[in-house]
C-alpha cells in the first residue's frame, strides 16, 4: 500500500520521472453495463494502469528552470527571489522593486512546475501551499479552481478591478483616455485591501509616489475585488417579492378609474412616464409646475379654499370662500373598514365593473372633442360585423383590420409590450443583495503573444465564480454585473466539488419576423 | 366530445377534478384514436381520486396502466410512489416492479408520456450499436433493485 | 470569521486516492495542475462531502484537519492502516541529484494526530459545515444506500441532478442515472419533471427519484420519457 | 454587455405545404371571418371544420385533439392498411373490437335516447350490416366528391398512400373546395393515414339510394354525435358541409372468416397468414369521431384579444375579453405571465406553441412547425421592475444546467423572458390585459460557454 503521505523520490527515480511521457488517454468507447467478462475487466486494469501513473507521477523539474519564491504572509502576496521566468508575460507584478505573484498564481505555477515556494525558508509540498495560500477570504478554493482551470486551458486570466471599468456614464461622455490614464493610476498602485472602488480613490494618492516608475503592473494586482467565499447557501434564499408590486391597497394618487371624464386629467400614461427612456407611452401634455391643486389631505390642517368661479355653479347654488379646518376635526377621517364579506362582495363586484378610462383610446383623448370624435370614428369603423360581446366593451381587440394594411402593420398593431434592455434601470441599482460579483477578467488563449500585462485591453469575457447548489441570479442582480462589466459579456463559473462548467446569460431581442 | 359516452361515464365517476377528468379523456381518445390501441378502457380510482387508463398496445401485448395528469399540478415523490402502488395492476411474476405510465396532457391537447417504474431501472442501450450486442444487451439488462 | 470553504475535502496521497477508487468505489474529482499543459488533472483528489462522510463513519478514512498553520482550512484524508504515517527513507538515504528537484506533491512528515473519538459528522463543526444540513443528509442518506448497493456515485450538477449514478466504474461506463434527492413532501412542477427526465432520455440515463429518510426504508422511482408513445 | 447571437432557424427537410398567412385574418380588413370556440372543461374547442382549417393553416393555432399536431386524424389503423395493401382497395380498415367499441358507443347513446334495447338491436343491426364493396364504390363517387377520395372508382388508388404526388391530382381534381386543402398537405406530409372526412356529423337525412339506408338515418337523427358546424354559424360554406353530413362513413372492418374463430388459438392467429382466414367486410360506421381543434388558453385568448377573430362561447354566452381574463387566469395559474410571453412572441411574427415536450412554457418557431424547428424553448418570469419578484419556477444553476441540455440536446435555445411589471401597477390594473402596455420584456439566452479544447473532454455522451 502506497503511503498516503509524501514520498521523497531516490536519484533514481527523479531521473525517470523526467523522462516520462504523457501517458495516452483510455482508448475505447464506455460500456453501459457490467457483464463481468474478462475483456471488461482487462480495459478497466489497463484504464487504472494509466491512471494510476498519472496519480502516482510527481512533479519533477530542473533546478535551474525553477523560480524561487517566497510566502509574504503578512502582505498575503509572494515574492521572488531569483528573476522571474517566462509567465512574466502574463502573472506578476511589481511592488516595491520587487516582483511578486498573487497567491493564485503562485499556487498555480507550483503545481505547473515553475516556482519553488518557500516559507520560513522551507520548500512548501503543494498540500501545503492549497492549506496556507487558499485560507485567505480573497482566494477561496472554488476560486482557485476556476483561475486554474481557465490558465490551464491557455487563457490569461486576472483579477477584476471595477475601477479599471469606465462607467457607461463615462462611456458616454467619451471619458475613455481619462479612465485609461485612472485606470493607470490604479495599476501603479499595489493591491488595495479593498475593493470598493471609491475607497480606492483616497488610496491612490498614499500609494503613487511610492510606486511611480518602478511598475509596470498590469491591472491584475488591484488586490481583494473577490470572493464573497460562497458555499451551498440555503435554497431558500430567493429573492423577495418587492413591498411594492402586489398591494391592493397602494392605489395611485389620481383615482384615474372613477368613471368620470375630466377632460382636464391628463391619460394615465403619467405613471410609466417617469423614465425618460420608457418607449411607446408619449410624455405628459401638463406641466405640473405650474397647474397648482388645492391640498385637502388629511395632513394639511390648513386647507382654506378659495371662492370658485361663479361661471362654473349653476346659478342657484351660492358659491363662497370656506376654510375647512375647523370641518377636519369633526368630521371622521378615518378609513372605512369593511368587513372581510363586504371586502368579497367588493372584490366580486369589481370583476365584472370596468372604467371607461381602462380604454386605451379614451385615455389618449386629452379633451372632450377628441374623445367625441374617437366616438364617432368608433361608430364608422363597424363596416366589417363586429360582434358587440367583443366590441362594445370596455377592452376591445387590438387589431382594426381595416387598418392593418400588411403584415407588418398588422404586428405593429398588435405589438403592445415594451421590449427591455438588460441596462434599463441598471445604474440605479444599488448595492447587490445576492453577492454578486465580478471575480476574472479573462483574456483569449490565441492573444496570448500580443498580451500586455501593463495594457491588457479589453478582456474577452468577465468570470463570476458561483456554486452549482446556487439559485441563477435575479434579473437585478444580472442586470447589476452587466453594468459593471461595461461592454465585455460576463460568463458564471459553476463549480461542483472540483468539477467546473460555464453559462452566460445573454442579452437577446428575437427579431421581428414580417417576410413570411 | 363532451357527449362522447366515455366521457359521460367518466364525469359519472366518483372523481372530483374535472380537469383531470378531461384529461384522462385526452389520453383515453389519444391511445384509442391517435394510436390505435386495444382494449382502452378507464378506472376511477377513487383513493388517489384520479381515472386511470388500462390498454393493450398490440392485441397480444399485457396491460398497462395509464395515469393521466393535466399539466399545471404539482407531484411529490410521495404521492408519485402512492399513485404508482395504487393504480398499478397486480402481476403474474412478483418479481416484476410497479409500474405506470404518467400521460401529461397541455392545454392544447398535447400529452407526453413517461414511465414511472419502482427501483432503479437501467436506461435502454444506445441505437446505434450493433444489433448482435444490442440482443446480448437485452438479455443482461435488468432491473438492479426494487 | 466564518469560511464557508471548510469542509472541502482533499486527498493527497496517490495511494490513497488509488484505494478510493478501486478498493471503495469512491471517485473524487482530480483537481490540480498538471506539470504541463493538456497532460491531465493531479492530485489533489477533492470529494464530495457525503463521499468523504461515507468513507469516515465506514471507518476507511479518518478525516484530518491540517496544523494550525494560519487558517489552514480543509480536513485531509489519510487511509486507515497508516496512522504509523508516511516512511519518508527515500529522502534521507539517497541525496537528490543537483540538476533535478522534486516538488512535493503531499506534505511530509507524519500527519497530524488523528481526532479521537472521531467527530459526530451529523452535526456541524467549523470544519465540518455540512453536517445537519438538510440537503446533505438526505442526501448522504441516499449516496450511502445507493453507494451500499455496490453502484459507483459521482457528482450530478452538470446534468441537474445531484449524483450521477454508474452501473461500474466510472473510468469505464457511462452513468445509468442522473439522482435527484427532493426534499420530502416537495412538490415537483411537472414541467420540471419533464425538463430532468427528457435530458435522461437523451443522453441515456434513467432519471432516478431517491428518498431515504432517516428512520425509514429508502425508496426510488425511475422515470423515463416513452419515446415510442 | 454582448448581445446573443441571433441564429437562423433550421428549415426542415422537407416542406410540403405552402405559406398562407402568419394570421387567420386577412389585411385591409376584407374578408374578415370570426370564428367559434366553446370551453369544455376550462379547454377551448374549435368544431366548425372550416374555423379548424382557418386557424390551423393561417398561423398554426392549437392541435388536433387526436392528431400530434395538424388535425388530420383517420379512423383506419395504419397497420391494417400495411397488411391489407395488396387488397386494392382504399378505404379505411379497422380492426373488428374497434368496430365493435363504435357500435357499443352507438348503443349507449341510442339507449340514452330513451330507445328499447329491442329497438337499438334493431337499427343497429340494420345499420351496421355487411354492404357490397362493388356498390359502394359507385354510391361513393355519386355522393359526395369528398368521399370519392377514398372510394372513387379509381384503380389506382391504393397508390394514395404511398404516392403522394398522383394522390394530389386525383384530390384536387375531384374536390377542389378549401377543405381539401389540409388533406392535400397531410398527403404532402406524408401521412398515409389521412381520412378527408374528418368532419361530418350527421343531421341531416341521409338521401342515400337504399331504403333501408334511410330508414335508420331518419331515427339515427340524434345519434351520430357530432355536427360539425354549428347551426348558428353564419359562413356561407355551411351548406356544402351539410351535404357533405349525409355522406355516412363506410368501413373495412377486418373480421375472421366464418369458422375459423373455434378452430384458431389466438396465438396463431395473431402471425397466420392473414389473407387465409381474415377478410375484410364493409360497414357503416355508426359511430363517427370527429376531430376537433384544441386551443392551448394562450392561444385562445389571443385571437380572441389579439387579433378579434374568435368568439368562445360558454354554453350560450359568448365571453367578453375582460372575462376571459379573467376566467383563464383561475384555471391556469400564471396564465398572465405565459400569455404576455406569448403576445409578444406573436406580435415579433413568431408562432409559439406548448413547451410540455422540453419541460418549458413555449417552443418558438419560425412562420410555423412545418417548416421550421422551433428555435427557442422559452420559460416566462414575471418580475417587478426591482427586477426582483417570487418565481414559479425558480432555477438553481444545477436545474438549469440540466435544462439547458435538454434544450441544446433538442437542437434549440433556452431562453428566459422576463415580464417586467412597474411596481406602482396593482393587482386590479392586472386585471385586464391592457395592462401590457406597461408591461416590459426582457429576453436572455441561457447558453453553456464551452472553452475550443475541453469540449471533447467534458461532453459525456
Amino acid at each position: 500500500m502506497e503511503p498516503g503521505g509524501s514520498r521523497r523520490l531516490s536519484a533514481a527515480e527523479l531521473l525517470a520521472a523526467r523522462g516520462r511521457k504523457a501517458p495516452q488517454r483510455p482508448r475505447g468507447q464506455k460500456d453501459f453495463i457490467p457483464d463481468g467478462s474478462a475483456e471488461q475487466a482487462e480495459k478497466l486494469r489497463l484504464c487504472r494502469e494509466e491512471q494510476w501513473q498519472l496519480l502516482s507521477e510527481e512533479r519533477v523539474e530542473r533546478l535551474g528552470s525553477l523560480v524561487k519564491a517566497e510566502w509574504k504572509p503578512g502582505q498575503g502576496i509572494v515574492e521572488l527571489q531569483s528573476p522571474a521566468g517566462k509567465f512574466w508575460h502574463t502573472m506578476g507584478f511589481t511592488e516595491r522593486g520587487k516582483q511578486c505573484l498573487l497567491p493564485e498564481e503562485a499556487l498555480y505555477l507550483l503545481e505547473c512546475g515553475s516556482v519553488q515556494l518557500f516559507y520560513r525558508d522551507l520548500p512548501l509540498s503543494i498540500q501545503e501551499a492549497y492549506e496556507i495560500l487558499l485560507c485567505q477570504e480573497t482566494m477561496s478554493l472554488p476560486h482557485y479552481q476556476v483561475f486554474s482551470h481557465l490558465k490551464q486551458l491557455g487563457y490569461v486570466v486576472l483579477r477584476f478591478d471595477p475601477s479599471t471599468v469606465p462607467s457607461p456614464y463615462e462611456r458616454q461622455l467619451n471619458l475613455e483616455s481619462h479612465c485609461q490614464s485612472s485606470g493607470k493610476h490604479h495599476r501603479k498602485r499595489r493591491r488595495s485591501s479593498s475593493p470598493r472602488s471609491h475607497e480606492k480613490k483616497h488610496k491612490v494618492s498614499e500609494d503613487l509616489p511610492e510606486t511611480e516608475g518602478t511598475s509596470e503592473k498590469a491591472g491584475d494586482d488591484s488586490g481583494d475585488t473577490s470572493c464573497l467565499p460562497m458555499d451551498e447557501e440555503p435554497l431558500s434564499e430567493q429573492p423577495k417579492e418587492s413591498k411594492a408590486g402586489s398591494g391592493e391597497g397602494e392605489s395611485n394618487p389620481v383615482p384615474f378609474d372613477t368613471g368620470q371624464k375630466d377632460s382636464l386629467r391628463p391619460s394615465r400614461s403619467w405613471a410609466g412616464d417617469h423614465k425618460e427612456n420608457s418607449t411607446g407611452t408619449h410624455a405628459s401634455r401638463w406641466d405640473f409646475t405650474t397647474i397648482i391643486l388645492p391640498n385637502v389631505a388629511a395632513d394639511q390642517p390648513c386647507t382654506h379654499l378659495p371662492s370658485p368661479d361663479n361661471g362654473l355653479l349653476p346659478e342657484n347654488v351660492p358659491g363662497r370662500e370656506v376654510d375647512a379646518a375647523c370641518w377636519c376635526a369633526r368630521i371622521n377621517q378615518k378609513q372605512e373598514k369593511l368587513s372581510r364579506k363586504e371586502r368579497e362582495q367588493r372584490e366580486r363586484e369589481s370583476r365584472y365593473k370596468s372604467s371607461v378610462n381602462a380604454d386605451w383610446e379614451v385615455r389618449h383623448c386629452s379633451s372632450w372633442q377628441e374623445y367625441k370624435a374617437l366616438l364617432k370614428l368608433r361608430s364608422q369603423q363597424r363596416v366589417w360585423k363586429r360582434p358587440p360581446h367583443l366590441w362594445d366593451q370596455v377592452v376591445t381587440p387590438l387589431l382594426r383590420p381595416d387598418e392593418a394594411t400588411s403584415s407588418a402593420a398588422l404586428l405593429q398593431q398588435i405589438s403592445v409590450l415594451q421590449p427591455s434592455h438588460i441596462l434599463d434601470g441598471a445604474s440605479g441599482l444599488q448595492e447587490d443583495p445576492e453577492g454578486m460579483k465580478i471575480d476574472f477578467n479573462v483574456y483569449q488563449a490565441d492573444a496570448v503573444a500580443k498580451f500586455k500585462k501593463t495594457n491588457p485591453g479589453k478582456p474577452y469575457v468577465r468570470m463570476c465564480v458561483r456554486s452549482f447548489d446556487e439559485q441563477i441570479p435575479s434579473l437585478r442582480a444580472l442586470k447589476q454585473v452587466t453594468y459593471q462589466s461595461g461592454d465585455v459579456p460576463v460568463v458564471f463559473a459553476l463549480v461542483d466539488h472540483g468539477e467546473i462548467a460555464f453559462y452566460s446569460l445573454k442579452e437577446f431581442k428575437l427579431p421581428v419576423d414580417v417576410n413570411h | 366530445m363532451a357527449t362522447h359516452p366515455t366521457f359521460t361515464e367518466m364525469m359519472s365517476l366518483d372523481i372530483s377534478d374535472g380537469a383531470q377528468i378531461y384529461a384522462a379523456f385526452v389520453v383515453y381518445l389519444d391511445l384509442l384514436e391517435g394510436r390505435n390501441w386495444y382494449e382502452v378502457k378507464h378506472v376511477g380510482v377513487a383513493e388517489l381520486q384520479l381515472v386511470c387508463l388500462h390498454a393493450r398496445e398490440r392485441e397480444q401485448d399485457s396491460l398497462q396502466v395509464m395515469v393521466p395528469v393535466p399539466v399545471h399540478i404539482s407531484l411529490s415523490h410521495e404521492r408519485i410512489r402512492e399513485i404508482m402502488k395504487k393504480a398499478s395492476l397486480p402481476q403474474d411474476d412478483p418479481n416484476t416492479p410497479l409500474s405506470v405510465t404518467l400521460a401529461i396532457v397541455e392545454s392544447d391537447s398535447t400529452v407526453v408520456y413517461y414511465k414511472m417504474t419502482d427501483g432503479f431501472v437501467i436506461p435502454d442501450p444506445p441505437d446505434d450499436t450493433e444489433d448482435v450486442d444490442n440482443k446480448q444487451w437485452r438479455k443482461k439488462r435488468k432491473k438492479l433493485f426494487k | 470569521m466564518g469560511d464557508p470553504e471548510r469542509g472541502r475535502v482533499l486527498v493527497w496521497g496517490a495511494g490513497a486516492a488509488r484505494a478510493l477508487r478501486e478498493r471503495y468505489r469512491v471517485s473524487g474529482v482530480l483537481v490540480g495542475a498538471p506539470p504541463r499543459r493538456g497532460r491531465g488533472r493531479r492530485l489533489p483528489l477533492q470529494l464530495l462531502p457525503e463521499e468523504a462522510r461515507l468513507l469516515a463513519e465506514s471507518g476507511a478514512a479518518l478525516l484530518l484537519h491540517p496544523p494550525e498553520r494560519g487558517e489552514g482550512p480543509e480536513a485531509a484524508l489519510a487511509e486507515v492502516g497508516q496512522s504509523c504515517g508516511p516512511t519518508p527513507t527515500c529522502s534521507s538515504t539517497a541525496p537528490p541529484p543537483a540538476l533535478l528537484v522534486q516538488l512535493p506533491t503531499a506534505r511530509e512528515g507524519p500527519p497530524p494526530p488523528a481526532p479521537h473519538p472521531p467527530p459526530d459528522l451529523s452535526r456541524p463543526t467549523p470544519h465540518w459545515p455540512h453536517g445537519g444540513r438538510p440537503g446533505h443528509e438526505r442526501r448522504y442518506r441516499v449516496y450511502r444506500d445507493l453507494w451500499g448497493r455496490g453502484l459507483h456515485l459521482t457528482a450530478g450538477g452538470k446534468f441537474g441532478g445531484d449524483f450521477l449514478v454508474y452501473p461500474g466504474p466510472p473510468e469505464r461506463f457511462h452513468a445509468a442515472a442522473v439522482a435527484l434527492c427532493p426534499p420530502p413532501g416537495a412538490a415537483l412542477a411537472l414541467g420540471a419533471l419533464v425538463a430532468a427526465a427528457r435530458l435522461g432520455t437523451h443522453v441515456r440515463k434513467t432519471l432516478l427519484l431517491c428518498a431515504a429518510p432517516a428512520g425509514g426504508a429508502p425508496a426510488y422511482t425511475s422515470l423515463q420519457w416513452r419515446g415510442d408513445l | 454587455m454582448a448581445e446573443a447571437v441571433f441564429h437562423p432557424p433550421r428549415r426542415k427537410r422537407r416542406v410540403f405545404e405552402s405559406y398562407e398567412s402568419p394570421f387567420p385574418v386577412d389585411v385591409g380588413g376584407k374578408d374578415f371571418r370570426i370564428c367559434q370556440a366553446e370551453i369544455i372543461s376550462n379547454n377551448v374547442i374549435v368544431r366548425n371544420p372550416e374555423d379548424i382549417e382557418q386557424l390551423y393553416n393561417k398561423g398554426y393555432f392549437g392541435k388536433g385533439i387526436l392528431s400530434r399536431s395538424r388535425p388530420v386524424y383517420s379512423i383506419s389503423d395504419p397497420s391494417l392498411v400495411t397488411k391489407w395493401q395488396g387488397a386494392n382497395i382504399n378505404m379505411p380498415i379497422i380492426a373488428s373490437k374497434k368496430y365493435q367499441c363504435h357500435v357499443q358507443w352507438a348503443k349507449s347513446i341510442l339507449q340514452e335516447q330513451g330507445f328499447d334495447d329491442c329497438s337499438v338491436t334493431k337499427i343497429l343491426e340494420n345499420y351496421t350490416k355487411p354492404l357490397e364493396l362493388p356498390f359502394l364504390e359507385e354510391d361513393g363517387a355519386e355522393q359526395t366528391g369528398n368521399s370519392c377520395n377514398r372510394m372513387g372508382p379509381n384503380t389506382e388508388n391504393t397508390e394514395l398512400s404511398r404516392q403522394s404526388s398522383t394522390a394530389i391530382g386525383n384530390v384536387v381534381a375531384l374536390s377542389p373546395e378549401n377543405q381539401n386543402e389540409g388533406y392535400k398537405k397531410a398527403c404532402l406530409e406524408g401521412d398515409p393515414a389521412f381520412d378527408p372526412v374528418a368532419i361530418h356529423g350527421s343531421k341531416e337525412q341521409e338521401e342515400g339510394d337504399l331504403k333501408e339506408v334511410a330508414e335508420v338515418s331518419c331515427q339515427k337523427h340524434g345519434f351520430l354525435m357530432h355536427c360539425g358546424c354549428k347551426e348558428s354559424t353564419e359562413q356561407g360554406s355551411c351548406e356544402m358541409i351539410k351535404s357533405k353530413e349525409c355522406a355516412p362513413e363506410y368501413v373495412l372492418v377486418q373480421e375472421e372468416e366464418e369458422g375459423s374463430l373455434c378452430l384458431e388459438d389466438a396465438a396463431a392467429h395473431a402471425q397466420e397468414n392473414v389473407v387465409k382466414k381474415e377478410k375484410l367486410v364493409c360497414r357503416r360506421n355508426p359511430f363517427r369521431i370527429f376531430e376537433y381543434l384544441q386551443l392551448s388558453l394562450e392561444e385562445a385568448f389571443f385571437l380572441v384579444y389579439a387579433l378579434g377573430c374568435l368568439s368562445i362561447y360558454y354554453g350560450e354566452e359568448p365571453l367578453t375579453i375582460l372575462k376571459l381574463w379573467e376566467v383563464f387566469s383561475e384555471v391556469k395559474p400564471n396564465f398572465k405571465t405565459t400569455y404576455m410571453a406569448y403576445h409578444y412572441f406573436r406580435s415579433k411574427g413568431w408562432v409559439p406553441k406548448v413547451g410540455l415536450k422540453y419541460g418549458t412554457d413555449l417552443l418558438l418557431y419560425r412562420k410555423g412547425p412545418p417548416f421550421y424547428h422551433a428555435s427557442y424553448s422559452v420559460i416566462a418570469e414575471l418580475v417587478d421592475d426591482n427586477f426582483e419578484g417570487s418565481l414559479r419556477r425558480p432555477l438553481s444553476w444545477k436545474s438549469l444546467s440540466g435544462l439547458n441540455r435538454t434544450t441544446v440536446n433538442a437542437s434549440k435555445e433556452l431562453m428566459l423572458c422576463y415580464l417586467i411589471r412597474p411596481s406602482d401597477m396593482t393587482e386590479r390594473e392586472m386585471s385586464t390585459p391592457e395592462c401590457m402596455k406597461r408591461i416590459k420584456v426582457q429576453e436572455l439566452i441561457v447558453s453553456r460557454w464551452v472553452a475550443s479544447r475541453e469540449r471533447s473532454e467534458q461532453d459525456e455522451l
